[in-house]
Order: C-alpha cells, then structure tokens, then sequence
C-alpha cells in the first residue's frame, strides 16, 4: 500500500510534494499579501477619517463574512472580467485571463487581510500610549513612529494572532483546489478518488499540513522571542 | 553654593506661551496660562498635584492640543486650526515634527522604549530623525550615559533598570537630541541626593551654554537651586511668578506661603 | 461563430471520477473520457486542450468561457439542459443499490427485475412501489449533486436520503451501519464494492431513463451550436464504427455504449 | 444573474438556520471551556501536562478542519470497539460527529488566543494583586483574566466569524443545515453562483450580528481605554 | 516639629530579614542583609540608585524570591525551598500569600489595576481577598480616598489621573486592607511638599497605631521626620543604621557622609 506514496511511475510521492510545494507557495504569497492588506485596514480603521472607517469596516465584515469559499468563487469567475476591464481602461484590448495561482493568492489574501486588519488593530492599540508620547517628543515623524516605535512593539502583540492567521491562511489554500490548482488537497482529492484509498491519502495529506505547521510554528516562536526581548512577563 | 543668575529681560525669547487653555471633558485644566522663558532661562514650575504642572509642559510640544492660546517656539508659532468638530488639531504636522526636535522632553513616567536596550533608546532619535551616523551617535550616547552614570547599564533593557537608573536612561535620551529647549516632567522623582546634585550641575551646564530648561518639581531645594525663575501653578493658573528668592523665600501669595509652610526641610 | 473558427476546442473533466476519468501519478488527465475526447476531436480535425476542473464549479466555468466543453460523465437530464446544451449521448451507466452482505435488505431489494426504464411508466410503477416498502424507515446514502438524489427525490420521497461529498463515503458510512444501503453509477458502486471484498453487493435491478437520464453527454455552451453539431457527428461516427465500444471495454471492462 | 431563483431559493435555505446556529452555539460554548482548560494547563508549569495540551493544540490547529471532520465520522466509525461502545449511539449520529469536531478544532485556536492575551497582562498588574495577598487563582480570575479577556476580544472575535463559517462543513457529513440545503439546492438547479451568493448573504448576516455583539462586549468592558482620548 | 520616638527594644519583631541573598543573573543585588523592624517601628531606606532598596522590599513580600537568607513576618518565617534548578521558591504558597495580606505595599510605578475605576482599586482586594462586605469597603474605600484627597477621582480611570493622584490613589489601595507592615517604594516621589506634609501624617498615625512601617525614600527632609530608624544600603549590603539624627547628621561611614554632602537643603 506505501507503494502509492512513492516517487516511482506508480507512486503519488512527486505529486503529493509537488501539491506540497504548491500549497507554500500559494501561502506565502496569499499571507504577504494580506499582512500588506491588513496594516492598511488596520490604519484606516484606526484613522479618524470617517470614509475609511467604514471602507475597512464593510471589507471586514464582508470578506470575513461570508464563506471563503465563496470568495475564491467570485474571483474566480468575476476575477477575470475585472482584470480585462482594468486593463481595458489602460488601453490594452483583448482578455485577461488570470491563472489559477494569481487568483488563489488574491483570494485567500485578501481573506487573509481581512483577518490580519483585526489582529494588528487589536496590537497597535495595546501599545502603551507613553512609548508613542515619547517617540513624537523625540520629533519623530508619524512614519518614522510608525517604523520604529510601533511596529516592533505592534509585533510582540500581533505575533500569536498572526500565527493563527498563517494557519488559517495555509489551510484556506485547500480551497483552492476548486480551481483545480494542483495544491496539495487536490492531488490529495485525486489519489484518493483513483486509487479508492481515502484513509490513506488524507491521513497523508494531514501529516504533510501537521509538517508544514511545525516549521511555521517553530520560526513563529523564534519570532516571538527575539519580539519579547526586554520585556517581564507575568 | 552657586545660584542661577537671572537672565536678561533682553535675552531672546526661546519659548513663549501665550494664554493656554485646556480642557479635559468637563475639566478645565489649564485657564489661561501665559509664560516667556528667555535662552538660558531654567524655569520651575511647582504648584500642588493636578494643578496641571504636566499638562502644561504637554501642550508645550504639543502632546496635547491646548483648546485655545498659542505657544511661539524660538520665533516661531505653532499654527492650530479647529476641526469641525470644534477640537484643536495642528495645521502642519510637518511644522510640529520640526518643532520637537529642538524640544527636549523627560516624562514623568520615563516612557522609554521597553523593545530597545539602553544604549538603543538614546541612538534612536540622533540617527532616525536627525540622521546622525550611527558610530557617532553611539559615542555620544555613551558619553551621556557615562555622564548619568548608567554606562554599564547600556546594553540592559528598561524592565531591568532600578527606578532612578530608568529616569537617567530617560534624561540622557533627551539630551541625546541635543535640543535647545528642555521640558523636564520632575527629572528626579525617583533619583537619590547625589543624583539629584549630579542632575542639577547637568541642567546648570546646559543654561551656561544657552539653553532654555522648563521644568517641574517637587523639591523645593532643588528648585531653589538650579532655577532663574520659579512659576507656581495654582488650579490652572499661575499664582505667582519671579526669582526663586522672591517667591520661594517672600511670596506674595497667601496660597504660595501656604504651599510652603508644609515644606519639610531637609536640613531643619 | 463559423464552424471553421473552431481550431482548438478546451475540454473541461474532474480527473477524479474512475474510470471516467482520471489523473494519473504525473498530474496527467486520463480515464475513458480522455481517450474518447481526444478521438472525436480527431474526427472534427480540432486541436483538443484537456484542461482540470472540480466538479462543484465546472457548469459556471463554462458559461464563463473557461473552457468549451465538459466531458466528466455528466448526464443528460432536463434540470441541466435548462443552464446548459448536450451533445448526443456517448456513453450510459446504470444506477444501483449495494448493501451489506447478509442484511436482511440484500433479499428485501431483489425485486424480481433485471433492468427497469423509468420512461417506461406502466412497468416501472410496481418495481418501485416494491421498493419504497423495502426501504421504509431505512436510510439511503448517495452522492450530492447527483442524478441518485435526483432519483431519490422523485421516487423515494418519504426514505431518508443521506447526501456524501463522495460516493466513496457513502460505502464507508454503508459499512460502518450508519445508512443501511447506498445508490450510485453502476462502475462506482463496484469498485466500492470490489474495495471491501466480501462486504457489501449490489442487488435489485439497473434503473435507467427518467431522472436517470439519457446517458452522459459533452456539455456546451448554449451559444456553441455549431460545435454541438461537431460533436453530435463525431459521436455518432464513434458509435457506429465501434470506436466507444472498444475503448469502454478497455476501460470499464463492459460496454457501455448508450442503448437507443 | 436569476434573481427570482435567489428569491426563491431563500426560505428552503433558512429552513438549515436552526441546525447550523445550533452548531455555531453548542461548539461555541463547549469549546470555550475547552480552551479554558486548554489554556490553564498550559500555563500550568506541570511540564507533562502542559506538553499534551501543546500537543492537543498543535493538532487541531495544524490540520484542515475537513480532514478533522472527515476523521472523526469515518475514521471513529472505522473501529470496531468504537461501534461497539457506549459512545457508539453518540459518534453514530452526524450531528454529535460534528459538534465534537468543531469544538476541539475551535477550543484549540480559542486556547492559543486566550494563552496570548494572559501572557500580555503587564507583571505589574500581577505583582499589584499578588502584594494585596491574593492567591495565583484569586489574582487571575480578579485581574489577569478580566484582562486578558478584554485583550483577547478582537481575535476571539475573528475565531466565532470562523466557527459559523466552519459549520458549512458539517454538509459533507451528510447535514442539512443551510450549507447543505444550498448544496442539494445547486444539485437541482446548478445556479451555483446565484446559491451560494444566497448562502453567504445568510452567513454574513449571521456573522453582522456575531461580530457587533463582540464590539458591543469590547466597548461595555474598556471604559479604560475609551477614557483617553 | 514632632520626631518619631525611638521604638523600644523589647517590642515584638514585625518583620525580621536574616542574611538575604538576592542574584539576577550574573549582577548580586543584596549582599547578606539583616534587618529587624518591631511593632511601631517606621524603618527609612536610603541609598543610592540600584542599592538594592526596591528588590529588598519585594524579597520582604516574596514579590522577589531571594537565593538566601531567612524572612519572618509577626514571627512567622517564609519557609523556602530549592527546586531541582537550583532556584527557591516558596515551600508554601498559602503561607505567602497569608503574609501578604499582611503586608500592604506601594509599588514605585503604582501598579494601579487600569481596567477598574479608582473606588474598584480599592476596594478589590478587602472584597475578595478579605472578604469584606461590599457596603463597608465602599464606605472605608471613600473614607481613604478623601483622606488622601482624591474623593473627586473615585470613579475616574488610572489614566485620566494625574502622577500624584496616581500615587495616591496607590497608598489608599494598600491602606484599605488594614495591613499590620506597611511598605512603601518612594511613596512621595510624585508628591508636592503639601502632600508630602499629608503622607507624613498617615503614616505617623499608622504608626501610633502600633503599625510597622518600611519605606524607600529620596527625600532626607522625609526620611528624618518620619523614621524611628534609618538603614543606608550602599551596593547590596547595609553599609550604616540606627536613629535619623545619628545617621543622617553624624554617620560614622565616610560613604553616608559624602551621600549626605551632595543633598541640597531645601531651607539653605
Ligand atoms: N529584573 C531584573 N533583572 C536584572 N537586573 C535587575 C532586575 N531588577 C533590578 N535589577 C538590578 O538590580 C539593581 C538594584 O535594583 P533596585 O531596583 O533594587 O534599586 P533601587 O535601590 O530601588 O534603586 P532606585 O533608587 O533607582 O529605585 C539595579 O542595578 C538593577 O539594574
Ligand atoms: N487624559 C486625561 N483625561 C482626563 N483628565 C485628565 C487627563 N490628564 C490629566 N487630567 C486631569 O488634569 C488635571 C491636571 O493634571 P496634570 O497631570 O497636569 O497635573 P500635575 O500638575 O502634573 O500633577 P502631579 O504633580 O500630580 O503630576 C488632573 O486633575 C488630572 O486628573
Ligand atoms: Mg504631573
Ligand atoms: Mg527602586
């Protein structure tokens, strides 16, 4: 039965790694991207501008809302139709097809994003306010308070629920797989459909996600000790 | 023992406020409050808890917006506008970021950065927002820290500091900016007599080069000392101002005299 | 569009639908369907692009112009002639019931009928009635988004009908006891079956016609009528030279040519 | 788009509302006592103990919730003895398969998020009770927890919005809650689009009403922090 | 001005320190310090920053566990044991915490718990570690804060209040569980001499009252009204002790001498 996850002509091992590396490669991008989207919800709901208080609110609210299912279906069939019309509008003509990956990176990103806009509101603000007092005594500019002063501090708050926005940005990858994106849960779905071993190729599939938390894991506690110098804890 | 000699009426004005007022909700906490500090001018403001010592230094360089009246640093004011909404904002940020450069501030509280050892927290600002190059700024913070007296502490983290070592990390990234304008908010509260002397010839050094020191205090000798005018604050307005001899030792006010009475001397 | 636009033709196939189709260990699309596909396409001298895709989406993103065709054993039924069109069908299948071996509904199931037409009305009405009253208060697991369902809704109203994501986990929860028969595609139902030697066998007779349907056809988009009439002939071309009958035999071991 | 289709299809679709909120509560509530626990014996300073609650965390939030779904219902029903056990009339029916599933998944994400938030309290906090002779318990259930509850309350926030949409997973194991419904929906109409536009409308409403409670609670609980500005 | 009578030496020990070893790391903060406080006593700490004062009060309550040495409390000793690693930790943690409620403590950062109001501050610990009815802590909790003259802040937040008032409002909250040993870390550092005079008065009332009293404090002025005895600790061990006039205008260490020369008499 191993037979089935080796790397010979008759063994899923390529692909389950291939899948693998697919799903990293989706994660990674997906979470950046949303760690890029989520500090500009963040500011914006943390901002006084009314406008972009409630900008940032409806796209919480909505993205996180609804199924992320759903919004990996509506980019992937809206997706397109968008991108031609953008890029009609810079003058190029013709479609714009996006490919499976560009669109799972956007999909899951900006669920990510949405995530990631919470967590890091929640840490900016349990900043205490003295350390961003004494930051614009010193001159600093907002950005360079931003730079400095709040965002490593931010960090130690934001690491943990960060962690958990990495887990669940790797694990909403799997949906991807209605794309027909070749990840990991997909080559999963395969195998098991053609070789009638389901325990098999999902218990495998569960071990190589369970692998792919460890190491995060492992470099999400390393960030956060070196985040934590200096600081007593309770 | 060597008192501050008065500066000159002719000296230019380095920080003036000009009929400050704030409001804290309901609470009016400063009432109109008006004050020149010449350069080289070591001004003390004392005056009873919550008369609002803090908040004027705060509004000072603008950590708090004042509700009405004008600060004027080194010539030049510090435009506000109101929103809308009817509160005080600074009309260019870019002005105020200027303006704190030049401003020195010690919190009451320290405030030091808790994710930067020691040494980091006074290089920060030198090279950050002035652009000092970094091996620069480290000799002179080392410099400053050797000064304090908490060189072997620099590579330590705030939370590992004693009280008066965290208060000297915070006087000696004030001064680290070099600023022409020091606010200290009680700059000794936690330290010991000596340091206390050692604070004192540190702020006595600054005014001889020319700078302008505002800052609050509890104690009285030590008020006596280094300042060339003593401001009481009494409920949001300042009750009596002059030389530290004139209204630390013959005040005016009845309120003053009060105040002062309570005074334990130290060597009664 | 002009027939001669058609250059290349974009076929759509879950690849996770043995031995319909397929994906083999280097992520290659294969199965029946592939090999037949890649024949008519050959009869209409267009270039064939075989292209994946999961069952849930694979209507939409074909309205949306993804690709033009699906060939993923999709039958032909009147809910999806309404959002979609149908070549001629290529193939058929049965539907059947397994169940545990030794269960008292491996007899109560034998309805005495080989193969019932549910477009025959007068000879299917008694089968079923007999089946309903075989499998009252039991439970019945079958495929979501299935013509099973479909089957189960129409005829078995009052019997419980329990839906899976995968035909497979309906023979898991049939051998676990947690549904007391399944209903499925005939070549699905036996590998289930082959999969747990012993275990379950299929009884009662083969449904077909009705809800379901006409045999599994290519699905097009309903503004594609010239490529509809391109697959209508190569597919009539393949049935009558024997083509579909031979690569079924090599697949499925049977054949399954559609009956009219 | 088919907007009668939408129009029509969303009272068949409410009929699932009463199955899933009773999914969303009961794994809600059970989990956050599992997380409690979970939490405590992690800081326990019990090194076995706090290596199993490590471990039961490390599981639950590494592997995809469909795979934990899908191990609890089939792979328990697998085992003979399970089938044979008391639990057997329990892990038979879907609904208690997948209530065990959502909460152990939610309680190990809930346990982390509560974990961070203790570990946040400033020790100054700590050592304030700790001089006023309260006890370690005493002095978390008075001052770390309160805490550490309001810190937590944005993140818990985002794990209840995960846990309703978590629920449309029971579907695959054969519930009909408003997932499900929509799926059979699609079966019979292949309107994927217009239903599951349907269904996530549902979801967000539920997931609206979800989150304002939470923002509610985080205002009524930091007058503290409102008090600055 | 009223002294403080020297304690008699056969009043029952409140608190006794025996050879207290304290270590962070490589840095030894406490040398082997022995110190007694009887019944009535008000013990003064003084010495320079990073002595060791603060760490010495936290090894008193256990906040800090010390690596050696004996703490006995009403004559009860914390009874302390080695873990496998070496370091100690309390044998019983009931015991401790039993001592606590003993020993009231202001922090040097005031610790006030900032999601509860002032009042809640307060009465917090008589409440739930007592078990004092609400009604009555309430009543003691306001009869505290106006004696300490923050009645008006009762339902106002740790942030909205000023340093003092911050203070304060940490002395009512130790006060408030009517602890036998009072310590108190700098409990008038962001006090003006007015509140000084008030602070002054509680305490001596405390200790009227048969209470013992330790305090850290800067301010010699303080340290000599206020002392049945003063303790100079200089770099983790007591480098002088006995009466206020003795130590702090006739000390026999060279090192307390040149400590007390830099002071800056506020009556000068
Ligand atoms: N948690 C810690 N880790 C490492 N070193 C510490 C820690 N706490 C205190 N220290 C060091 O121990 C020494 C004594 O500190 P302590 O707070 O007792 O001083 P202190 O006498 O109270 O001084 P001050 O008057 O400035 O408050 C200092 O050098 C300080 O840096
Ligand atoms: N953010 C705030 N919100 C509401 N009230 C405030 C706020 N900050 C200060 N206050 C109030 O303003 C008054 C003046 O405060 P301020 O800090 O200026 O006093 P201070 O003179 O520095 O006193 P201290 O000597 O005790 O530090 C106090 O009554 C205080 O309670
Ligand atoms: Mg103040
Ligand atoms: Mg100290």
């Amino acid at each position: 039965m191993l037979e089935l996850l080796s790397f010979g002509p008759n063994g899923w091992g390529g692909q389950l790694l291939m899948g693998t590396a697919m799903t990293v490669a989706v994660a990674v991008s997906a979470f950046a991207f949303g760690i890029l989207v989520g500090s500009l919800g963040a500011s914006a709901k943390l901002s006084h501008s009314l406008a972009l208080n409630v900008v940032a609110d409806v796209y919480t609210t909505i993205v996180r809302g609804i199924p992320e299912l759903l919004v990996i279906y509506l980019l992937f069939f809206g997706g397109s139709g968008v991108a031609t019309s953008i890029a009609a509008a810079f003058g190029y003509d013709g479609r714009v097809d996006l490919n499976a990956f560009t669109i799972g990176v956007l999909a899951v990103g900006l669920i990510s994003g949405a995530y990631s806009t919470e967590v890091i509101r929640g840490a900016v603000q349990s900043v205490p306010f003295g350390q961003i007092e004494a930051a614009r005594a010193c001159g600093m500019s907002r950005w360079l308070i931003l730079r400095r002063v709040l965002v490593p501090q931010t960090l130690r708050f934001a690491l943990p629920g960060l962690g958990n926005v990495w887990q669940l940005t790797l694990k909403d990858t799997a949906l991807v797989s209605v794309t027909a994106l070749a990840e990991l849960m997909r080559i999963t779905h395969l195998a098991a459909g053609a070789t009638r071993q389901p325990f098999l190729f999902y218990g495998t599939a569960a071990l190589l996600y369970l692998m792919l938390t460890t190491v995060s894991t492992a470099l999400f506690n390393r960030a956060e000790i070196s985040a934590n110098r200096g600081v007593r804890r309770a | 023992m060597h008192r501050h000699p008065p500066v000159s009426e002719s000296a230019p004005a380095a920080v003036v406020v000009e009929d400050l007022h704030k409001r804290f909700g309901e609470l009016e906490v400063l009432k109109g409050v008006s004050l020149t500090a010449r350069e080289g001018d070591v001004i003390t403001l004392i005056g009873s808890s919550g008369s609002g010592k803090s908040t004027l230094l705060r509004c000072i360089n603008m950590l708090e917006i004042p509700d009405d009246g004008r600060v004027v640093i080194g010539g030049e004011a510090i435009s506000l506008k109101k929103t809308r909404g009817g509160a005080s904002v600074p009309a260019d940020a870019r002005q105020v970021e200027r303006m704190r450069t030049r401003l020195g501030m010690v919190f009451q509280s320290f405030n030091l950065w808790t994710h930067m050892t020691i040494l980091q927290n006074v290089i920060e600002a030198p090279v950050h927002v002035l652009g000092v190059p970094k091996a620069e700024a480290v000799d002179r913070a080392r410099m400053l820290l050797d000064k304090v007296g908490i060189l072997a502490k620099a590579d330590s983290y705030p939370v590992q500091l004693s009280g008066g070592q965290q208060q000297r990390a915070a006087i000696a990234r004030a001064l680290a900016m070099q600023p022409k304008v020091m606010l200290f908010d009680e700059p000794t509260s936690a330290l010991d007599p000596e340091l206390v002397g050692e604070v004192l010839r540190v702020i006595r050094q600054l005014a001889d080069e020319g700078n302008t020191m505002i800052l609050v205090t509890h104690e009285m000798g030590f008020a006596r000392e280094v300042a060339s005018k003593v401001v009481f604050l009494h409920q949001g307005r300042i009750e009596e101002e002059g030389s530290p001899d004139k209204v630390l030792t013959n005040p005016d006010s009845d309120r003053v005299r009060q105040f002062l009475s309570r005074h334990l001397s130290g060597a009664a | 569009a002009g027939a001669k636009e058609w250059k290349t033709v974009r076929i759509a196939s879950e690849g996770a639908y043995p031995p319909w189709n397929a994906t083999d260990t280097s992520g290659k699309l294969t199965g029946f369907e592939v090999d037949l596909g890649n024949d008519l396409c050959k009869r209409m001298k267009v270039t064939c692009e075989f292209v994946a895709q999961d069952w849930d989406g694979i209507i939409p993103a074909l309205q949306q112009g993804k690709y033009d065709a699906i060939m993923s054993a999709m039958t032909i039924t009147d809910e999806r002639k309404k959002v979609i069109d149908f070549s001629v069908p290529y193939g058929t299948e049965p539907s059947v019931f397994a169940v545990v071996t030794g269960s008292p509904l491996a007899k109560a199931l034998n309805l005495g009928a080989d193969r019932v037409d549910l477009n025959d009305q007068g000879k299917a009405k008694p089968v079923l009635d007999k089946l309903a009253e075989a499998l009252k208060g039991k439970s019945v697991g079958v495929q979501v988004s299935t013509i099973q369902a479909d089957f189960m809704d129409k005829h078995l109203p009052k019997v419980t009908m329990r839906t899976y994501d995968k035909i497979d986990n309906a023979g898991i929860d049939l051998g676990s006891g947690r549904v007391d028969a399944m209903l499925g595609d005939r070549s699905v139902v036996e590998a289930v079956v082959k999969a747990t030697p012993g275990k379950m066998v299929i009884v009662g007779p083969n449904f077909i016609g009705g809800v379901i349907g006409e045999g599994m056809g290519v699905g097009l988009r309903k503004d594609t009528a010239d490529l509809k009439a391109m697959f209508d002939k190569a597919i009539a071309e393949a049935l009558k030279d024997g083509t579909v009958k031979k690569l079924s035999t090599q697949h499925f071991g049977y054949d399954i040519s559609p009956t009219k | 788009m088919n907007w009668q289709l939408m129009w029509d299809s969303l009272p068949r679709m409410l009929g699932g509302l009463s199955l899933t909120l009773q999914l969303i509560v009961g794994s809600l509530a059970l989990g956050a006592l599992v997380a409690f626990a979970v939490a405590l014996l992690r800081l326990s300073g019990n090194r076995v103990v706090e290596t199993l609650a490590a471990a039961y965390v490390f599981v639950f939030r590494g592997t995809p919730l469909l795979v934990q779904i899908f191990l609890v219902y089939y792979g328990l029903g697998q085992f003979e003895f399970i089938r044979d056990s008391i639990l057997w009339p329990f892990l038979r029916e879907p609904y208690w398969c997948a209530i065990l599933a959502l909460t152990l998944n939610t309680g190990a994400y809930t346990s982390e998020v509560l974990r961070g938030a203790i570990l946040s309290v400033p020790s100054g906090q700590v050592e304030a009770a700790r001089a006023c002779g309260m006890s370690r318990a005493l002095a978390f259930r008075r001052i770390v927890l309160p805490v550490a509850i309001r810190q937590m309350l944005p993140a818990y926030g985002n794990e209840v919005i995960l846990m309703v949409k978590a629920t449309s997973l029971a579907s695959t194991i054969t519930l009909m809650e408003v997932t499900g419904i929509a799926r059979r929906m699609i079966a019979q109409t292949f309107a994927v689009f217009e239903l599951f536009i349907v269904a996530g409308a549902i979801y967000l409403v539920l997931n609206f009403i979800a989150t304002r409670l939470i923002k509610f609670a985080e205002w009524r609980l930091t007058p503290y922090l409102r008090a600055r500005a």
